[in-house]
């Protein structure tokens, strides 16, 4: 057994250098040809498309000066602050929900209709009507934003409660546990990773939505930046501000895995 | 056993109340005017809208199903083109390690990007017509479907490609023979996905930028303070999300099923 | 003339020597079983006579050729199901064929043949998920005799199945290479099994392995397992390898 | 009928006129039919092939099923639901993945009521006693199969159950690993005895460990066929002539299901 572990460590490692060696000379031509291709395409149209130097000055500049009256960093805090806010919002709402439409068939009776009502509808649809109603400042943005963040919290807890396998609460019965006990001992455990993977979706969800509800209107935040870059036009502050965007979101994904595998160490089970 | 039955009939009604019953509270929210007419519309006042914006262009200058094509024909020709050049990358990139090794950096780069971020580029470059909404739907959708087509070659079981080694089928053989069917399944999977994430974008795009579609409607709606007309805007946007998932799934599962059991 | 030989073969993994120096003959149309010690790379073994990895060192001839899957016709059973589940039963059987690139003539003719020597003209039509476990693997054995194989290597294919079923597909291989004499391997842990199928077994060593010592099993079939040179013949290997 | 149950009534384990159906009308299905036998102090195998019912069975002694008609008597007491009394060991595993091996195994303890610190003492000698020293704060997915079918049988043991029951515990190990097991079980089992129902479709397994093997019929509805007693010494030997001929026997008397 020890043996043909090591066996296959050994083979792997072999074919993992191998791989790799190849692989990641491709991914450097890859990211040159793209950069050139880039770059020539630039310099042929400017107009519409910055050159990759271009886009890293306006980056540059964008540390210390204003658009808008704010630098870059407090237009990013300002759409992070935003996502945060709903997410806290969607978690507190929608995990409670999410739970009891998985754990009663009468709740989620009751609830699943409307929710599959509200579910094929995208969040950004809903802007105009929160503008109406809430005027164009953050509680129209927070709203549109828990609309999209919420619907993979809800639904990845219901699921996360209904597909514990059965036979998990058969053992903690055999092993003397009563109702109360089967709910602390297996029903929370047991969908909490499913739980987790919603949170991961919302989130991605909820960074998505802040930029589009930006995007409608907004005097601040990352949405706003990649708009007013349009209307200046201004290409090289469209593609930073999509680059910090999209390092953001990266960002995001990060820091949830790795909360991830703090919280449920023994997930890597579940995903295979 | 007789509990139990009544039991199911019971969960079976549920829905319904639940849903006629939002239905009437809503309306009368509105009757009763606890929510300013103003700032919401009652169902009633929807379905009339709705009644009268299939043989009126007032006053947003189009039919409501005119708008609902012009978004259709949008979402569908860019879905459409991300299928048609998503899927062949993804599984190519899956199986030939050459393929993955030069195109996988520049997904990389492109996917923590959101589709709606796109927006104002496109608009920049292509303006406000077709090909520009075609683009961003390209863009938004081409993640997931290759995404899905990649882990799905990546996924298929490695006997099945030993199998076919050990007959001496060559690279090519394996990848058409065992690969592809394989991850046909996953390919489907991500469809749907790719489906529900280049409705939205398209409808941000709309609702930015546009002289006509669904999302311009609601826009329309918001600029005349017309609280129905946004809200049959997104009840029009839901419905036909709804319809193209199903349409989606259907040739799915028929698919899946011819190749499938 | 012998059919298959091996020579010297050797395989190391790093640091790690896997196989050490093997080298045997295989006679045409023998039935060759091998049997080892857990964990002493049979495995590993069975690939590189596949040809699925490179050895190290050392050489594999069929015929005098150096083997090679694209030219001769290699064919594995594996432990685990192998059959394709998009593809019904014949069209599985078929498949060896297909990328040998048969005549659909000749295609037709073998696959009717060996259908109906492993009995499976009921479910010709019905696709892997739908038939039961010993259904597949006789659909795999079916497609690896259906490529006429000049080697046919077997990975221990009857070794989660139960005791009757097993002895009645052992029988059923039998009576199926008895018919076509091609040439096989069969890899097995289970000792009773190739004293059962053998011609001549072949004892591994622990790691790194070597050929430790070559059984001849010269009895008439069907084989009796309360035989007392059964017996004999079992404990002999037992000896040799005793792993508990 | 009279007669049976107080014929039965030393055993430990008793099943009277035990019948199973699941469905209902015409999607009614046979399971279990009849089924009358009684178990001491002793290691019982229940051998039956695919569709047997053999798994219904233990499930309706372990009170997780129902019987349609008759009753499961575990010590005297008709099984109603089920309960810490007996210990089911699962074939599927079915670790609580969330929890170490210290936390699967002194479960049932802490359900009831045991303080922490007594528990943690008893669970430790039933992992040492499995062979599990060293490997308390792992967790499921980072053992193999025959160790996480250890932590199973000492998640059972240490609830000091009055029956254990194993349904086909070693139907997903490899074959060598399966060879150790049923090697271990028996050690376990003599280190600490206890009456075992072991249910499995390998024939030889079941030599190799039963005292008394209850043979159930092929194809449902299950039927309680022939009841084979081995007087073979422990350990056995799995290629001796007298182990050999009773698999010899069995194999015969058992149906071929393809």
């Amino acid at each position: 057994m020890a043996i043909s572990k090591i066996e296959n460590k050994t083979a792997v490692k072999i074919a993992l250098l191998e791989f790799l060696r190849s692989k990641y000379i491709l991914y450097a031509i890859s990211l040159i040809l793209f950069i050139i291709f880039w770059d020539i395409s630039a310099k042929m149209n400017g107009r519409f498309l910055p050159r990759p130097w271009a886009v890293l000055m306006e980056l540059i500049n964008g540390i210390n000066e204003p658009i808008a009256g704010k630098i870059l960093i407090v237009h990013l805090w300002y759409s992070l602050k935003r996502v945060f806010i709903a997410y806290a919002i969607a978690i507190a709402i929608g995990i409670p929900i999410g739970l009891l439409m998985g754990y009663s068939k009468l709740i989620n009776a009751w609830i699943k209709p409307i929710f599959d009502l509200f579910k094929p509808m995208p969040p950004i649809a809903w802007i105009s009507l929160a503008i109406l109603w809430f005027g164009i400042g953050e509680t129209s943005k927070v709203f549109i934003i828990v609309l999209g963040a919420i619907v993979p919290v809800i639904l990845n807890s219901m699921n996360g409660i209904r597909l514990i396998d059965p036979s998990l609460y058969h053992a903690i019965r055999m092993l003397g546990g009563n109702s109360r006990q089967e709910i602390l001992e297996v029903t929370l455990p047991a969908s909490l990773p499913a739980i987790f993977a919603g949170l991961q979706i919302s989130l991605s969800m909820a960074w998505t939505t802040v930029v589009a509800a930006e995007l409608m209107g907004a005097r601040e935040g990352m949405g706003f930046i990649i708009i007013r870059g349009m209307s200046v036009s201004n290409p090289a502050m469209i593609v930073g501000g999509m680059l910090v965007i999209a390092v953001t979101a990266w960002l995001l994904s990060v820091l949830m895995t790795l909360l991830e595998r703090r919280i449920c160490p023994w997930k890597t089970e579940l995903e295979h | 056993m007789g509990k139990k039955s009544t039991n199911t009939l019971v969960l079976r009604i549920i829905p319904y109340v639940s849903i006629l019953s939002c239905l009437i509270i809503w309306q009368l929210i509105v009757v009763l005017n606890i929510v300013p007419n103003t700032l919401l519309a009652s169902p009633l006042q929807v379905i009339k809208l709705f009644i009268y914006k299939l043989n009126h262009t007032q006053p947003d200058g189009g039919l409501i199903l005119v708008h609902a094509f012009v978004s259709l024909k949008e979402a569908l020709i860019g879905y459409v083109l991300a299928l048609l050049i998503g899927i062949p990358l993804g599984l190519a990139m899956g199986w030939f390690k050459p393929i993955d090794g030069l195109i996988r950096p520049l997904f990389e780069i492109l996917r923590p990007i959101p589709p709606v971020a796109w927006i104002p580029l496109t608009i920049f470059w292509f303006g406000i017509g077709l090909s520009g909404k075609v683009f961003i739907i390209f863009l938004a959708g081409l993640v997931p479907v290759v995404i899905n087509s990649y882990t799905g070659v990546r996924m298929t079981n490695p006997v099945y490609i030993r199998m076919a080694r050990t007959y001496g089928a060559t690279k090519w053989r394996i990848f058409i023979d065992v690969c592809v069917p394989s991850a046909l399944p996953m390919v489907f999977g991500g469809l749907q996905v790719a489906l529900s994430v280049s409705w939205m974008t398209l409808v941000a795009a709309e609702l930015i930028a546009a002289d006509s579609g669904l999302g311009f409607f609601i826009t329309m709606g918001q600029r005349l303070l017309m609280p129905d007309m946004i809200i049959l805007g997104i009840l029009m946007i839901g419905l036909t999300g709804v319809v193209i998932g199903i349409i989606v799934d259907k040739v799915e599962k028929r698919l899946v099923a011819g190749m499938w059991r | 003339m012998s059919k298959v030989s091996v020579t010297g073969l050797t395989k190391e993994f790093g640091d790690l020597t896997v196989l050490k120096d093997v080298s045997f003959e295989v006679n045409k149309g023998e039935f060759l079983c091998i049997v080892g010690p857990t964990g002493c790379g049979k495995t590993t073994f069975l690939n590189l006579l596949a040809k699925l990895i490179p050895a190290t060192k050392g050489t594999i001839y069929i015929d005098n050729e150096e083997a090679d899957p694209k030219k001769h016709n290699i064919s594995f059973v594996f432990q685990e199901p192998s059959s394709l589940p998009w593809r019904t039963v014949k069209d599985n059987i078929a498949y060896g064929m297909q990328v040998k690139k048969i005549p659909p003539a000749e295609m037709e003719a073998r696959l009717e043949k060996v259908i109906d020597l492993v009995g499976l003209s009921d479910c010709i039509n019905l696709y892997p998920n739908e038939i039961s476990a010993s259904m597949e693997q006789r659909v795999a054995i079916a497609r690896a005799f259906a490529t006429n194989p000049d080697l046919l290597l077997m990975d221990e294919p009857y070794g989660q199945l139960d005791l009757k079923l097993r002895f009645y597909l052992e029988d059923e291989l039998i009576r199926i290479w008895t018919e076509s004499k091609n040439t096989v391997i069969f890899i097995t842990h289970n000792i009773e099994e190739s004293v059962y199928l053998a011609d001549r077994i072949l004892v591994l060593s622990n790691k790194p392995t070597t050929v430790k010592q070559e059984v001849l099993v010269d009895l008439p079939r069907p084989r009796n397992i309360l035989d007392p040179e059964f017996s004999r013949i079992r404990n002999q290997v037992t000896d040799l390898i005793k792993w508990w | 009928m009279e007669n049976r149950t107080r014929a039965l009534k030393n055993f430990k384990v008793q099943c009277v006129g035990i019948s199973k159906s699941f469905g209902e009308g015409n999607e009614k299905k046979l399971i279990l039919d009849d089924i009358n036998f009684g178990v001491g102090d002793e290691f019982v195998v229940v051998l039956g092939p695919g569709q047997s019912g053999k798994t219904t069975l233990l499930n309706l002694i372990a009170g997780l099923e129902r019987p349609s008609t008759g009753q499961v008597f575990v010590d005297g007491e008709e099984v109603t639901g089920p309960g810490p009394d007996r210990g089911l060991v699962f074939q599927k595993y079915t670790l609580f993945p969330w929890k170490t091996v210290m936390g699967n195994v002194e479960m049932g303890l802490k359900l009831s009521g045991m303080s922490k610190k007594e528990r943690r003492e008893m669970a430790s000698y039933y992992i040492d006693l499995v062979g599990l020293k060293g490997f308390e704060n792992s967790y499921p997915h980072e053992l193999s199969g025959g160790m996480k079918q250890r932590v199973s049988i000492a998640r059972a043991y240490v609830n000091k159950p009055k029956v254990m029951l194993l349904d086909e515990p070693f139907g997903q190990l490899d074959a060598q690993t399966r060879y150790l097991m049923e090697n271990e079980i028996i050690r376990i089992w003599q280190a600490e005895k206890r009456t075992i129902i072991f249910v499995t479709n390998n024939i030889e397994e079941a030599i190799f460990l039963g005292d008394r093997i209850l043979s159930l019929d092929g194809k449902f509805p299950g039927r309680l066929k022939t009841i084979y007693d081995v007087d073979l010494d422990r350990p056995r030997d799995r290629a001796d002539t007298s182990f050999l001929k009773i698999r010899q026997r069995i194999t015969e008397e058992t149906m071929l299901i393809l």
